[in-house]
């Protein structure tokens, strides 16, 4: 991000409502919270009507406007067995807003693009995010779950936002546009905007506690990795299933798939007992004491080596999600005050 | 609750069992499993309402396993699915015992002939509101129950956390993990979420002990137990048979009567 | 990558009339490892084979699909000549284009795209079969008979006169069956017992045969050529070895007046028996039920009387296990007795007898030494009313079957009265008769015209007594559906023909199957009459369906030949077409979670447990294993197994999945 | 829908109604020709995931069919596959799929003329019902 100076504005209900119109009118689709039944997750919508911004976080991150559950690839049609291969549109995909995610999901971003332009840069994944402009909102409550400041975040934080509204009450909000993205976002819209006169969001924050010193977590992982009677303690109520990946903002193990001419790519998740069995029948990684270890190990330890960024941004909703409260802010603790 | 913790003191201190599986107060209000292996800490065991988690599903976990001979804190669902699992030839006689607790006590049975008269002598119905769940899907015209499915199994994440849940998903590899051939797509796309749901309930149909854990476990709040339910009332009001009544118990599915009813065959 | 070759037959005509076939030979070898494609007038012929065979060989084919006629048809041939050129047999698949499309759709071009729908299918199908090599397993040449009547009396000697071992199962103290009951037999009236007995003895002194008489099969384990049969020998209260059958036991006994079973309750028996003088083996049985001993404790009068010291009041029953290569089911046949007949009076007038208890009668060795005398007062009856068909051929009594002995035994029963009460007066209603048979429709003739026997066609409504006469209300359809009364002195039902009372129990123990009725069922009604769907196990006399003697000697020869046959290899070769449990390296062994909800699915016991052991002896894992020599490839194991650990060699999951989805190809490419 | 031309697959056992369709065609019987046949050793084979595999590959309608029962060449493989069927079709209609779209049936080797009945009302009325658009566009959502 370019250095500029702050630019932080007021902008209304009735404006947003506006600004919402334009977006979806420059051919923008908008993904935000939005209510289906008793849960709250992203999904299309056109007015700031349906957006529910009550709970303290959605179900389900919103890394699937970028990494959907299954996406094609490419494909390779065959006929008379001759194989075409055919490239996917990366023009056609459609620009795309996020509103109403958390800090800790606009942070997360960074986690997911470390990942997929670790070595190379994956062209899919590169053209859906350069589509994508992130309208953040602050937080103004948490719940027992969250864990961001404990992970140099924070309620208000601004990275990965491009803009970031703070509700001000009394149906104002605070934004602060943050990059270019954002300020294109706004562009032609200036009016909709108020000027902020000083106001300052600090006080509309959520307080969430640090829960445990993060310094001590890494090497306490790697001194802990052969503790194998730890590692069974910690995992002994955990099931093996996938939720707490699949809810996680961060979580990016997929699998490869083809499928009637389709190579596609879905969500996978190293908690599974098959995501490491070799076609030999040899699994390195046989028992959930193994692969607990391994999600927090990629998470704390192996992504800050390799990627310089922590694979965990504390929304907590793992925690949430776990059919066996899993609560992984319990086991971060655990580990920073473990005596190997 | 002062009974269960006593009985579990007991049981560690006697060296009956070496871990007693139960409930302990867990996140926001939740009840969790808890593995006590020590007299000591028996006071961290509760039990109550939301102790709802059908903790047999932890009989087939090798690092549960591992730990010695378990007291299993016992639901009715808990119960009918340890005599499911011994009528699959997955715990032996003898192995664990179950803790039945009720208002202010708690029963220990120690032999499947012991869990099978608790469970005849208590079993029941579905209360009205379980009845009046299914009977609400079962009113909606055959499109309106379409498209409701269609769109519950559209948020499917094929995490896998129903059979994870579940105490009778013990299988090692999983009909969805047979890739030669593939049979179930592993894509949680919308074919691939139908064809995984459905097989779960066909492979749980004359199997399920309707602890309805399924269904809680889902992230995505799929009511996963109405499949399951559907197919339980199916095969006891056409088959007559019920699954975890009994430690020997043949499986509907793998059984039959020579005068099954066939009106729907040509 | 596959090389699959690809013969289509035009069957003359057969198939080319209505299928174009030379767009399907162009079409399928554009399909994917599809090497070689071509058609021919008869694929079938010598030619034809070896157009096939040469292909194999020159374009060095991984598969063959001939796509011709019906699998059931030409398979063996097929597979023969690909077995022949050096190809494993079960990599060939044949496409039925003839009888499931050229035969049943008009010309046209959705018949065409059907054959090669069809093709398609199976070239998808032949790319996922495997080699495989025939099941071998040993022959043990002793034959288990079940069942001591006429039938497997026949089907044990000829089974011990060629050579090989037999064991004999009778239920009864002695062999004969229903045979041993029979005065006279149609259609040339000689004495049964004459006719009968000497083959009794030679089964006694066979030196090939070993009789358990009064045993019965307790169970039978294991498959064809490898049998572990388990036989209750009850106790016949005696030590055999040591009774000499001089029958003074009998004569002393104080319980004389028990209905004898073998005089179908006409006569009397004391409680230690033998059925009838010439039986074999002729040692007695203490019948507990009656005997004073076991009801009071008291008696003993036998012990003391018997010379020999041969009597055994404590003797239990004896579990024999004997290994066989083969079963020959022989256990006959019972008649419709009781309250199934309440028009009829049967049970309730004492003179409504059945045709067995006619046959006593008429014996010269049964209770009236061979008089004709009626049960009530033992006059001799003037007027005799014989009904045939009572129960068979009326739905409404559930037995919509002929029983076939009828009306043959109803004219012989007639014959028989009229030859012994000369001025007497027969009477038979019937609905038709069926005389089929050598000699059957000429005795027939006999009865109604040389012995004056009065055949009326119609059915009997009622029977009923009047002035301590039986009024027999009928109607005779061939007078213009005239009633008529007749007054008789005695009534006899030829009563249905049943199966046995524990039929079902037998068949659950061998696992065969059978009708609606319990008699059991052959492997094909024409062309595998003697055998069983259950693979060793043969069927002969009247436990498949009412029969007469020579009916049921000749199937109990031909049961007889066919365990010759059997017992003629050393080794059986059986079609590799079995399920199988997956194996894998340790720690896994196997994707099988050792449920065993396969155990009651597979209708041949055929899934057994198997432990593996780890280093320190201690079993890790139990999983299923199907015994190969009992499976018979139902693959009913294969669909229930939530794992897929099972899988079924030449239907394996691999080979159906592709079939269904090639067979659907097509509209994806038009999609 | 009257020039529909519906997909059908029959799985049928190999003792009864392969057999039975055998007849159907030495008995030179005409019958619709969308119905292909699928064989299996017996019903109790025939696995519940296959006809899933059959609706997603396209097909609008599935005949199940083998032999009557007692008359199974097994014994008891066609009672096993009742029972799946009886619970199939239950689940299926909680689905809200229309269990019209199967039909199980017993043909034996002796039924030519059933089995040509059979595949003629079964196409019948799989073409008044119309394609299975439901279940087919199922394979196109959900993919990003």
């Amino acid at each position: 991000m370019n250095s500029m100076e702050k630019d932080t504005r007021l902008i209304g209900r009735e404006a947003l409502a506006k600004l919402f119109a334009q977006w979806l009118g420059e051919g923008r689709r908008i993904l935000a919270p939005r209510r289906n039944g008793d849960k709250v997750d992203f999904a299309e919508v056109e007015t700031p009507g349906e957006v529910s911004l009550d709970p303290v976080q959605t179900g389900q991150s919103p890394k699937g406007a970028l990494f959907p559950r299954v996406e094609e690839l490419f494909s390779f049609p065959s006929r008379d067995g001759r194989v075409e291969l055919r490239e996917r549109d990366l023009a056609a995909l459609k620009p795309t807003v996020v509103f109403g995610l958390r800090p800790c999901d606009a942070a997360a971003l960074a986690a997911l693009a470390a990942i997929f332009n670790w070595d190379s840069a994956d062209a899919l994944f590169s053209a859906r995010l350069a589509a994508l402009t992130t309208v953040g909102v602050a937080c103004n409550r948490c719940d027992e779950y969250c864990f961001c400041t404990s992970l140099g975040g924070g309620p208000g934080a601004t990275t990965g936002s491009d803009i970031l509204l703070t509700d001000m009450g009394g149906g104002e909000y605070l934004a602060e546009v943050i990059s270019e993205k954002g300020r294109q976002a706004i562009q032609g819209a200036g009016t909709l905007f108020q000027p902020a006169l000083g106001k300052d969001k600090e006080s509309r924050l959520a307080r969430v506690e640090k829960a445990f010193d993060l310094d001590k977590v890494k090497p306490a992982l790697e001194a802990l990795f052969d503790d194998e009677a730890f590692w069974v303690e910690q995992s002994l109520r955990c099931l093996g299933c996938g939720a707490c990946a699949y809810v996680c903002p961060t979580c990016a193990c997929f699998d490869i798939q083809d499928e009637n001419g389709r190579r596609l790519r879905c969500w996978d998740s190293c908690g599974f007992g098959l995501f490491t069995l070799h076609t030999s029948g040899h699994n390195p990684r046989p028992l959930q004491s193994q692969r607990w270890r391994q999600r927090l190990m990629h998470k704390f330890a192996y992504m800050p080596e390799r990627q310089s960024v922590l694979g965990c941004v504390g929304c907590g909703r793992c925690s949430r999600a776990c059919p066996v409260d899993m609560n992984i802010l319990e086991h971060l603790r655990a580990v920073a005050e473990a005596k190997p | 609750m002062q009974a269960l913790r006593s009985k579990a003191r007991e049981l560690l201190a006697t060296k009956t069992v070496q871990v007693i599986i139960g409930y302990a107060r867990g996140g926001g209000g939740r009840a969790r499993a808890v593995f006590v292996r020590e007299a000591a800490k028996a006071d961290a065991l509760v039990f109550d309402d939301s102790c709802q988690q059908n903790l047999a599903v932890y009989l087939s976990k090798p690092e549960v396993r591992k730990l010695g001979k378990a007291a299993l804190v016992a639901t009715p669902a808990a119960l009918r699915a340890i005599l499911q699992l011994a009528a699959e030839n997955q715990i032996a006689e003898g192995e664990l015992l179950a803790l039945a607790v009720g208002a202010d006590d708690v029963v220990p049975l120690t032999t499947f002939a012991a869990i099978e008269a608790h469970v005849a002598a208590r079993d029941g119905d579905w209360s009205a509101a379980e009845k009046e769940e299914l009977h609400k899907y079962e009113a909606m015209g055959l499109e309106e129950r379409r498209r409701f499915w269609e769109e519950q199994f559209s948020r499917c994440l094929k995490c896998y956390a129903c059979r994870a849940a579940c105490p009778l998903c013990y299988c090692t590899r999983c009909t969805v993990e047979c890739n030669q051939p593939q049979w179930i797509p592993v894509p949680a796309h919308d074919l691939g979420n139908l064809e995984w749901n459905v097989m779960r309930a066909m492979h749980l149909a004359g199997r399920c002990v309707d602890c309805g854990d399924c269904g809680r476990a889902c992230p995505v709040n799929i009511p996963l137990h109405l499949l399951n339910r559907r197919l339980i009332r199916e095969v006891f009001t056409v088959f007559g048979s019920r699954s975890g009544r009994s430690a020997k118990g043949d499986n509907a599915l793998s059984t039959f009567k020579p005068n099954d009813p066939e009106d729907f065959i040509q | 990558m596959a090389r699959i070759g690809v013969f289509i037959c035009h069957c003359g005509e057969n198939i080319s009339a209505t299928v174009d076939v030379v767009k399907v030979v162009a079409e399928a070898a554009r399909i994917p490892g599809v090497a070689h494609s071509v058609e021919y007038k008869y694929m079938c012929s010598d030619p034809g084979q070896q157009l096939v065979k040469n292909a194999i060989k020159e374009k060095n084919l991984t598969g063959v699909v001939v796509a011709a006629c019906s699998p059931r048809m030409h398979e063996p041939t097929f597979r023969r000549a690909c077995a022949e050129a050096g190809l494993n047999p079960f990599l060939c698949e044949m496409a039925n284009i003839r009888e499931h499309c050229s035969w049943v759709h008009e010309k046209g071009e959705a018949t065409t795209q059907k054959a090669l729908d069809i093709v398609r299918t199976l070239v998808a199908k032949v790319k996922k079969n495997k080699a495989l090599e025939p099941i071998k397993v040993p022959v043990t040449k002793t034959a288990l008979v079940l069942g001591g009547g006429i039938a497997g009396i026949q089907a044990a000697l000829d089974i011990a006169n060629s050579g090989h071992k037999v064991i004999l199962v009778e239920k009864a103290p002695s062999i004969g069956g229903h045979m041993s009951q029979l005065s006279e037999t149609f259609p040339t009236l000689d004495c049964s017992q004459c006719i009968l007995t000497p083959r009794m003895v030679e089964v006694a002194q066979h030196a090939n045969i070993t009789l358990y008489s009064y045993s019965e099969l307790e169970s039978l384990d294991g498959f064809i050529g490898n049998f572990k049969a388990r036989i209750r020998r009850k106790a016949r209260g005696l030590d055999e070895k040591l009774c000499t059958g001089c029958g003074l036991c009998m004569q002393k006994c104080p319980t004389r007046k028990i209905p004898s079973e073998f005089d179908a309750g006409l006569g009397l028996r004391p409680a230690i028996y033998v059925p009838f003088p010439q039986a074999v083996p002729n040692k007695p049985v203490i019948d507990r039920e009656h005997c004073t001993y076991y009801r009071t404790g008291k008696c003993r009068l036998c012990e003391k009387v018997c010379p020999t010291q041969a009597i055994r009041f404590g003797q239990e029953d004896e579990i024999v296990e004997a290994e066989v290569g083969a079963v020959v089911v022989a256990t006959g046949f019972d008649i419709k007795h009781g309250d199934f007949f309440p028009e009829y009076g049967y049970g309730k007038h004492q003179d409504v007898i059945d045709g067995l208890q006619f046959e006593r009668l008429a014996s010269a060795s049964g209770p009236t030494l061979g008089e004709i005398r009626r049960p009530s007062d033992g006059k001799v009856p003037e007027t005799v009313v014989f009904i045939a068909c009572a129960g068979s051929r009326d739905p409404a009594k559930g037995i919509e079957y002929c029983s076939k002995i009828c009306c043959m035994y109803t004219a012989k029963h007639a014959m028989l009265y009229r030859h012994k009460v000369h001025h007497g007066k027969p009477y038979v209603f019937y609905m038709d008769i069926r005389a089929g048979g050598k000699m059957y429709e000429e005795f027939v003739r006999r009865a109604m015209e040389e012995d004056g026997v009065q055949y009326v066609r119609g059915r009997v409504s009622r029977v009923y007594e009047r002035n301590g006469r039986l009024v027999v209300k009928g109607v005779d359809t061939l007078l213009g559906a005239r009633p008529l009364e007749i007054e008789a002195d005695l009534v006899v039902l030829a009563t249905a023909g049943v199966a046995n009372a524990g039929a079902e129990e037998l068949a659950q123990k061998l696992h065969v199957s059978y009708d609606a009725h319990k008699f059991y069922a052959e492997a094909h009604p024409k062309l595998r009459p003697v055998e069983t769907n259950t693979a060793g196990i043969f069927l002969a006399g009247a436990c498949q369906a009412p029969k007469d003697i020579p009916e049921s000697v000749a199937q109990a020869s031909g049961a007889a030949a066919k365990v010759g046959a059997l017992f003629s290899q050393s080794e059986l070769v059986r079609e590799p077409l079995i399920a199988v449990v997956d194996r894998q390296a340790p720690p896994v062994y196997s994707s099988c979670v050792g449920c065993f909800l396969c155990q009651s699915a597979c209708p041949y016991q055929a899934i057994e447990k198997e432990e593996f052991r780890g280093r320190d002896g201690q079993v890790v894992k139990t999983v299923a294993k199907v015994n190969p020599g009992l499976c018979q490839g139902c693959g009913t194991c294969v669909a229930f197994c939530r794992t897929k650990s099972i899988d079924i060699q030449g239907f394996s999951h691999a080979q159906v999945h592709a079939e269904v989805l090639a067979l659907l190809e097509r509209g994806e490419r038009d999609g | 829908m009257a020039d529909f031309n519906p997909k059908i697959v029959a799985f049928v056992c190999n003792w009864c109604t392969y057999a039975g369709a055998d007849l159907t065609g030495t008995s030179r019987m005409k019958y619709a020709p969308q119905v292909s046949i699928v064989r299996f050793p017996c019903t109790g084979r025939i696995d519940f995931m296959l006809l899933l595999k059959a609706f997603a590959g396209g097909a609008d309608g599935i005949i199940v069919s083998g032999c009557h029962p007692n008359d199974c060449h097994y014994s008891s493989g066609n009672f096993h596959a009742r029972r799946r069927w009886v619970v199939f079709r239950g689940l299926m209609d909680f689905l809200g799929i229309d269990v019209r779209r199967v039909q199980f049936s017993w043909v034996s080797a002796a039924e030519g003329a059933k089995w040509a009945q059979l595949v003629n009302e079964t196409t019948d009325r799989i073409r008044r019902l119309g394609p299975f658009a439901d279940y087919q566009r199922l394979r196109g959502l959900g993919v990003g």
